[in-house]
């Protein structure tokens, strides 16, 4: 197990320099010249010249990037603003912070809209599948797999700005969005972020209910549920300790990708609610040519991908004996 | 006689399904004897599954329209509550299946799902389960069961499934035990291993069984009487001997005639039963093997097309074939 | 299979639902004709009476009347029912080609990967991973210009159609990965299969086998991800639009109107729902019609 | 299985029919005008404030303290709330109107704008005891430090210090801020010049005889310099706690508040330097005890929660966060938030420049202002009161002496004059000209362009437009040849004249350089270098003026483009909110809270 541990980390590391790589020497590709907006009003050339190498953008870009892989492992002088420790990711072109800084600043509030939603859209999505599932074809199965059809077919913009205008302009229901840190008042930070948790989870719990359902129903028609069955268990516990443990695969499948995306900033609902999370940094980083910035977004994007696949295949081993010993 | 450890009187079976009502079974009758082993025989699709599903009331109700008694050691069963039903399962009345490998959960230990069923019918604790899961373990013949108990399913090889299969199915020490083609998917010196020690247990501890299978050798060894099933009916019940010695019924000759023999020679070709056996959605009028009966017209068309043969007589060697006592005999020397 | 999918009333509605999408996207300047009005004129601004001071429509529900049915846009004042109507013109164009050229795509990486198997198969894998973990929106909005000026340098002048092309790369860029895995999975399963081990042992050319044995296979499972990936890129193109990377001015365009409307919708809540039920049902109708292909072709696959 | 897909498009029609039916109800339509002020003439609401005010003051006038607002009462902590921290602290590197504004709370410089009431501003000695006195023609310039002013440490602010604050904006790691009198001391290329004090070198343009006094010798004679040394660039920084970079991070304070904790875009707190002496300060009043600053909320939070003024709001305002269009309406159409609101347009000047190199025909180009559609884009930027319609190059607010004219009937056909526009074409080289306007690709330029193209085409003249990404935006119209005949670009005055202006839009032309329209004319150039050398500043004004009418007359080198106007907000607690119309922000210095 170690061994496979080792093996896939070493794969996520690999994927990740390639990704990094991939955005460092597209980021240059992009005609605008960074250097250009860390230079006054008036900008003559010479103190262009001078401001691209304050920002060290006059070497080669393949040292630049090998300075800056660098820089995550061993740590980096930067002449002026002082030695940044080992996972140092640089000082935003911006406003001179730490770029790590910023980003643990603003992971909270990521964290806490996709575990918020997650929970949200796991609990009934999976819920309503299984119960889809055990009464099939009667009219609980119709209104979930219509109910998810619809979900699944709805728009974070269009039904998030919807929800804000009936639920929190019109009729003042809910408060305004926003993030509250959990430590520091627990009841607003459920407040600020029931909006957004709502939201997503009718788009996500559309998958999930279609998906633990038609896992169910296969798992039901499996032999050694029958067997249980002719074992005098009683169905409650076939369904949940025999059936479920079936159609967890699946959900931890989609759940895997899900969590990582979302961690990776989930970019359209925090435009929709204003909420200022990785994913809007990413966007900032992205019209304000912040090279380091992008370069962390993006490393905490696909860093959440790559980890979530890990995890899901520790899961599978963990759930199916059969992977384990494989 | 007393009356018998289980009898089924006029059973039926049907299910609604997209294309319209299924008979599986249509008003079948039999009886086993306590501490004895009933094969029923008979092609896929004849309703052998089916009714020992019944048995155990394991089908959907919202699907399936059931009539009829079951009587076990005289409790009715067919209508009896979900709950005493599931008192009955893996208790008094236990089931094994064709396939070991799928009909055991990937996801949990042999232990565990042996241990299971003994906690659920006993109340015993989690460490005397295990005890009792390594002691049946051992009466099956698997060997070290104190570590293979530990193990998972996909551990085990095909025969030791079964063994585990058996085990999980004894450890109450069940009255009536069905096997459902235990044998069909394990390979042939294996499937005397298992018989052999189906019969040993049987011997130790006076479970009846019903032995489910196509597979005429397995009958021949193991079953004390024989009930032939065709398209959910009963055609031919009857001592082994005398079902397989004197078959009274064209579909038991035809089953006979299609299964090599030692004794026979190697140049007789065999005989396989024509044609396929009948949609169980509109099932032929009177007996319904006359489409591939071959001495139909000897026993006259319109009586064989016409009223459905009875089982006669009730006691005994039994056939539900018009054809005359002498012209079975004469036929089948 | 065709029987199949008739009987099936459900899978029938949203099919008549779909081609009236395309219907109207086709005859869109018949229907403009017949209207009396185009997406491009500034109805708003041209005639006075209909927008405010701040631009907002001064009829109620967003300025809908007899002319305008489904309302006038807010500021620029054109009219909504022809934005509409043009734009599934747009979104349906990029979400077509963009399906058809992932697909294909799809296909040829899949079963290389597939059939080839050993140090290919490794390799394709691993690429197929790398891009299924890259952050795909951010990549597109960041490194759009790139792509863009690949045809036309920044101070050039750029032609309208060319964002359509840039929209068509970038999606197929992100989109084929999930259907060559799925598809290397397939090929995978079917190479063991013995009808496949019998065609190569009767000497069949590898192009053969692919051809007459593993594609006819595979057209189930291509067709369904199809059916599911359209409305998928419909709905991936809205979001550029929203994010503000989408198709440009003047060509309508529903993730524009998207964009817009929720600038807007504190004052005029009517001009975002147009566009939002529109997609709604777009999305639902080809979902719906996906299923029920998905039914008819394969019933086994429950849903 | 069937039964279930049927009902299926059923629930579908029904949610349908809900949602269309909520629209019904959820939108009753907008007013039919504005219940401001506005009807449908475009100058009204912008006559609701008159251009500022800008004289020279004068020694008597450069002592402290400030003057203070009515009602106003010391004590107490205010909250601001804005989008953007401030990404530089080192006055050398502020060059942008919110990090000036908020230098003034920390930092002082030698002169500086007292203000004497709203939207009537004095020139006056900040450090300096005067607004210092020139010789030599306006090459020498002469200022003494008042008495009493301290650091933050107490240590006295000397002449040393102001001419190492001067000295260090040569070195390599200054690449922002203003370069106006580093070129006089030197030349156009200072950093080559000078290297920056670190190696030990002084720049001997700059004289200390003794700790009160600073001389400045320039190369050429300005008659405004006293108003340059206005600027929050030219901020003074201790020569002995100078950490050069890190100073940006850290500085060191001369004025009334000393910053006690800073989370980079989050939060900031201020609190009062017990070493600023009101006396020696004429410009700062410095009421509240403690500022409270946060940053991340978009202009439509800061907006919302300014509306509501609930709980600890009431006590909160925003340098920069204005109200944005799609609030316009609810905050202009509220009565009970006019004591609440003010309004400004913006000191920059706005134009669409003809790239001369390609539209070389003035008929074309006067055809063009002419057929401008200055009423629909101002509509598409949120109608009258979001958008003033300005016809001069100079902007009104930020030029001393400026009087206005309307060449192109801006002001009685604001929705275009396409006849005039067809007649001038008539007589012109091509009588349907085809135009490239290049456009910066944010959504509101999108709307506006589509505007252009439409209007434009009613007096026959075609528009291709060429959307440029919102990076590369100025890098591409800023190069020489580019391929674009017009495109916006805006310049905002560094202090209220127009020399700050006209030889710069107007100036080199090269690339990079902000000479946008390439407009080349040695006549020109020759009377703008004598105005610059005129020493009387109020001549020099009104030449300017002059010259701002010339040359829209007889090159017309650009359309005057329109103006935002910045509507905000504050707190009902919050006293003394005044608009600088100078920096177009919420400037300081007035601030109190009620109680």
């Amino acid at each position: 197990m170690f061994r496979f541990i080792t093996r896939r980390t070493l794969g996520a590391v690999v994927t990740l320099l390639i990704i990094a790589a991939c955005t460092f020497f597209l980021f240059f590709a992009v005609p605008a010249d960074p250097a250009r907006l860390a230079c006054g009003k008036v900008c003559p050339p010479e103190l262009l010249e001078q401001a691209r190498h304050n920002l060290g953008l006059d070497q080669p870009l393949f040292v630049q990037f090998l300075t800056w892989v660098g820089g995550i492992f061993l740590g980096r002088d930067y002449e002026g603003l002082g030695y940044c420790s080992a996972p140092c990711l640089g000082f935003s072109f911006v406003n001179k912070a730490p770029v790590l800084d910023t980003i643990l600043d603003r992971m909270p509030l990521t964290i806490s809209l996709t575990l918020g939603a997650a929970v949200v859209f796991l609990f009934f999505g999976v819920a309503t599948g299984i119960v889809a599932a055990l009464k099939q074809g009667k009219a609980l199965d119709k209104i979930a797999s219509v109910s998810s059809l619809i979900g699944a077919s709805l728009q974070i913009y269009f039904i998030g700005t919807l929800a804000l205008y009936f639920l929190v302009y019109k009729n003042h229901i809910l408060r305004q969005p926003g993030y509250v840190p959990f430590t520091e008042n627990p009841l607003n930070w459920a407040a600020g972020l029931m909006l957004p948790w709502v939201v997503l989870a009718i788009i996500f719990t559309a998958n999930y209910t279609r998906m633990t359902r038609s896992t169910m129903v296969e798992q039901l028609t499996e032999d050694y549920v029958r067997t249980a069955r002719a074992k005098g268990m009683a169905n409650r516990s076939v369904v949940m300790r025999f059936a479920l443990r079936g159609t967890l695969i699946t959900i931890v499948t989609i759940l895997g990708v899900d969590l990582g995306t979302l961690i990776g900033g989930a970019i359209i609902t925090e435009q929709t609610f204003g909420l200022q999370g990785i994913g809007q940094l990413s966007i900032r980083a992205v019209w304000s040519s912040d090279l380091p910035m992008l370069m962390a977004t993006v490393l905490v994007a696909a860093g959440a991908i790559v980890v979530f696949n890990i995890i899901v295949d520790v899961l599978y081993a963990v759930i199916d004996p059969r992977v384990r010993l494989s | 006689m007393s009356n018998p450890f289980l009898s089924v009187r006029d059973l039926t079976v049907d299910f609604h399904t997209e294309d319209g009502l299924v008979h599986a079974v249509d008003g079948l009758s039999f009886d086993v004897e306590k501490g004895t082993t009933l094969g029923i025989v008979g092609e896929s699709g004849s309703g052998k599954s089916v009714t020992n599903l019944t048995v155990l009331g394991l089908h959907n109700p919202e699907t399936t329209k059931i009539s009829g008694e079951i009587h076990l050691d005289g409790q009715e069963l067919i209508g009896a509550s979900r709950s005493t039903m599931e008192k009955l399962r893996g208790n008094k009345i236990a089931m094994i299946f064709q396939d070991p490998l799928t009909a055991l959960s990937p996801y949990h230990t042999i232990g565990r799902q042996i241990g299971e069923v003994y906690r659920k019918h006993t109340g015993a604790s989690k460490s005397e389960a295990r005890a009792r899961a390594v002691e049946m373990l051992t009466r099956v013949g698997i060997p070290q069961p104190k570590t293979r108990v530990d193990d998972y399913p996909h551990q085990f090889s095909g025969g030791m499934r079964q063994r585990a299969m058996i085990a999980m199915a004894l450890v109450c020490d069940p009255d009536l035990l069905i096997a459902d083609e235990p044998t069909t998917a394990l390979d042939v010196t294996v499937q005397a291993q298992i018989l052999d020690l189906l019969k040993e247990l049987q011997d130790q501890t006076g479970t009846s069984i019903i032995m489910i299978t196509h597979d005429l050798g397995v009958v021949a060894n193991t079953a004390h009487n024989v009930l032939v099933m065709y398209a959910g009916r009963a055609v031919e019940r009857g001592t082994v001997k005398e079902v397989l010695n004197t078959p009274r019924h064209p579909y038991t000759w035809g089953l006979l005639g299609s299964m090599p023999r030692l004794s026979s020679s190697v140049d007789i070709p065999l005989k396989p039963v024509r044609g396929t056996p009948p949609s169980l959605l509109n099932v032929p009028s009177g007996c319904p093997f006359h489409p591939r009966c071959d001495y139909m017209d000897l026993a006259g068309p319109e009586l064989c097309k016409g009223e459905r043969p009875e089982l006669s007589p009730h006691r005994g060697h039994g056939d539900a074939c018009y054809l005359t006592l002498a012209q079975k005999r004469e036929i089948h020397k | 299979m065709w029987l199949r999918f008739r009987r099936d009333r459900t899978g029938v509605a949203s099919a008549i639902v779909v081609i009236f999408f395309i219907l109207v996207a086709i005859l869109a300047p018949v229907i403009s004709w017949l209207y009396g009005k185009d997406p491009y004129t500034l109805y708003g601004q041209d005639t006075p009476g209909l927008l405010n001071d701040f631009g907002y429509p001064i009829a109620p529900n967003g300025g809908i009347s007899s002319q305008f049915w489904f309302g006038i846009e807010p500021n620029l004042g054109r009219d909504v029912f022809t934005q509409l109507v043009y734009g599934i013109r747009t979104s349906l164009l990029i979400a077509l080609v963009t399906t058809i050229l992932t697909t294909l795509i799809g296909i040829v990486i899949g079963i290389v990967a597939g059939y080839a198997g050993g140090k290919t198969d490794y390799f394709i894998g691993r690429v197929i991973d790398t891009v299924l973990s890259f952050p795909s929106v951010l990549f597109i909005i960041a490194f759009m210009p790139v792509v863009e000026n690949l045809f036309v340098s920044a101070d050039e002048e750029t032609p309208v159609w060319l964002r359509a092309v840039t929209l068509v790369l970038v999606l197929t860029l992100f989109g084929w990965a999930g259907l060559a895995r799925l598809l290397r999975g397939q090929v995978l399963t079917l190479r063991e299969r013995e009808f496949i081990e019998a065609a190569r042992v009767t000497g069949a050319s590898p192009a053969r086998i692919v051809f007459k044995e593993l594609l006819p296979n595979l057209w189930t499972p291509i067709l369904i991800q199809a059916t599911l990936l359209l409305p998928a890129l419909v709905t991936a193109e809205a979001a550029l639009s929203f994010l503000g990377v989408g198709m440009i001015e003047p060509i309508p365009d529903w993730g524009r109107m998207f964009r817009r409307g929720t600038e807007v919708y504190t004052n005029d809540i009517t001009y975002l729902i147009f566009p939002g039920v529109a997609l709604v049902i777009f999305v639902i109708a080809f979902n719906l019609l996906g299923d029920s292909v998905r039914d008819a072709f394969d019933p086994k696959l429950k849903r | 299985m069937r039964v279930r897909k049927r009902s299926a498009v059923a629930v579908l029609a029904i949610g349908v029919l809900a949602v269309t039916s909520a629209c019904a109800e959820g939108n009753s339509g907008a007013p039919a005008a504005s219940s401001g002020s506005s009807n449908g003439a475009s100058a009204a609401p912008s006559a609701a404030y008159k251009p500022a005010v800008i004289t020279l003051g004068t020694a008597e006038d450069s002592k402290g303290p400030a003057i203070p607002p009515e009602g106003v009462v010391k004590g107490g902590t205010v909250t601001m709330i804005d989008r953007d921290d401030f990404s530089h602290l080192d006055p050398a590197q502020v060059y942008v109107n919110t990090e000036g504004n908020f230098f003034r709370l920390i930092g002082r410089t030698l002169t500086g704008y007292k203000r004497v009431a709203k939207g009537e501003f004095k020139l006056v000695g900040d450090l300096a005891t005067d607004t210092g006195t020139q010789s030599d023609g306006g090459k020498t310039w002469k200022f003494t430090l008042k008495d009493g002013v301290k650091w933050q440490d107490g240590s006295p602010i000397t002449s040393a210090d102001v001419k190492w604050s001067m000295e260090r904006t040569f070195a390599p790691f200054v690449t922002q801020g203003p370069t106006y009198i580093q070129q006089w001391l030197t030349d156009v290329d200072y950093k080559k010049a000078y290297a920056g004090p670190y190696d030990g070198k002084e720049l001997d343009a700059i004289e200390t005889p003794d700790d009160k006094t600073i001389i400045y010798k320039f190369k050429t004679p300005h008659a405004d310099a006293s108003y340059a040394f206005a600027m929050a660039g030219y901020g003074i920084v201790p020569k002995a706690k100078d950490t050069k970079e890190q100073y940006d991070k850290e500085p060191f304070s001369s004025g009334p508040y000393i910053i006690k904790s800073h989370v980079v875009d989050k939060t900031m707190d201020l609190e009062r330097n017990p070493h600023w002496d009101p006396a020696t300060d004429p410009i700062r009043g410095a009421y509240p005890d403690k500022w409270h600053l946060e940053f991340g909320f978009e202009a439509l939070q800061v907006t919302d929660r300014l509306m509501a003024d609930s709980g600890a709001d009431q006590t909160a305002f925003t340098f920069y966060g204005s109200t944005p269009p799609e609030r316009l309406q609810q905050v202009l159409g509220d009565a009970n938030l006019a004591n609440r609101r003010m309004n400004s347009p913006s000191p920059y000047g706005n134009y669409y420049y003809f790239n001369l190199d390609r539209v070389k025909d003035i008929k074309i180009r006067q055809a063009i202002n002419y057929a401008w559609p200055s009423k629909q884009i101002q509509q598409v930027l949120g109608g009258p009161a979001a958008a003033a319609l300005p016809t001069t190059i100079l902007n009104e607010n930020t030029t001393v002496g400026y009087e206005s004219y309307d060449l192109f009937g801006k002001k009685t056909k604001p929705d275009g004059d396409v006849e005039k526009a067809k007649e001038l074409l008539a007589q012109s080289s091509n009588p349907t000209p085809t135009i490239v306007y290049a456009y910066n690709q944010t959504p509101v330029q999108e709307q506006v362009t589509v505007a252009i193209k439409s209007a434009l085409a009613k007096a026959g003249i075609n528009v291709v437009a060429k959307p440029l990404d919102r990076k590369t935006y100025y890098d591409s119209i800023g190069k020489l040849k580019n391929e674009f005949d017009m495109y916006w670009g805006g310049w905002g005055a560094d202090w209220p004249s127009g020399s700050t202006v006209l030889p710069i839009i107007f100036g080199p032309v090269a690339d990079g350089a902000p000479n946008y329209s390439h407009l080349k004319d040695p006549a020109l150039t020759a009377e703008m270098d004598k105005i610059t050398a005129e020493t009387d500043i109020d001549a020099a004004n009104t030449a300017w003026m002059a010259l701002d009418k010339k040359i829209q007359e007889t090159i017309t080198p650009l359309v005057v483009a329109e103006n935002r106007i910045a509507t905000m907000l504050h707190g009902s607690k919050v006293g003394g909110a005044e608009i600088d119309p100078q920096m177009w922000i919420v400037q300081p210095d007035t601030i109190f809270v009620k109680p």
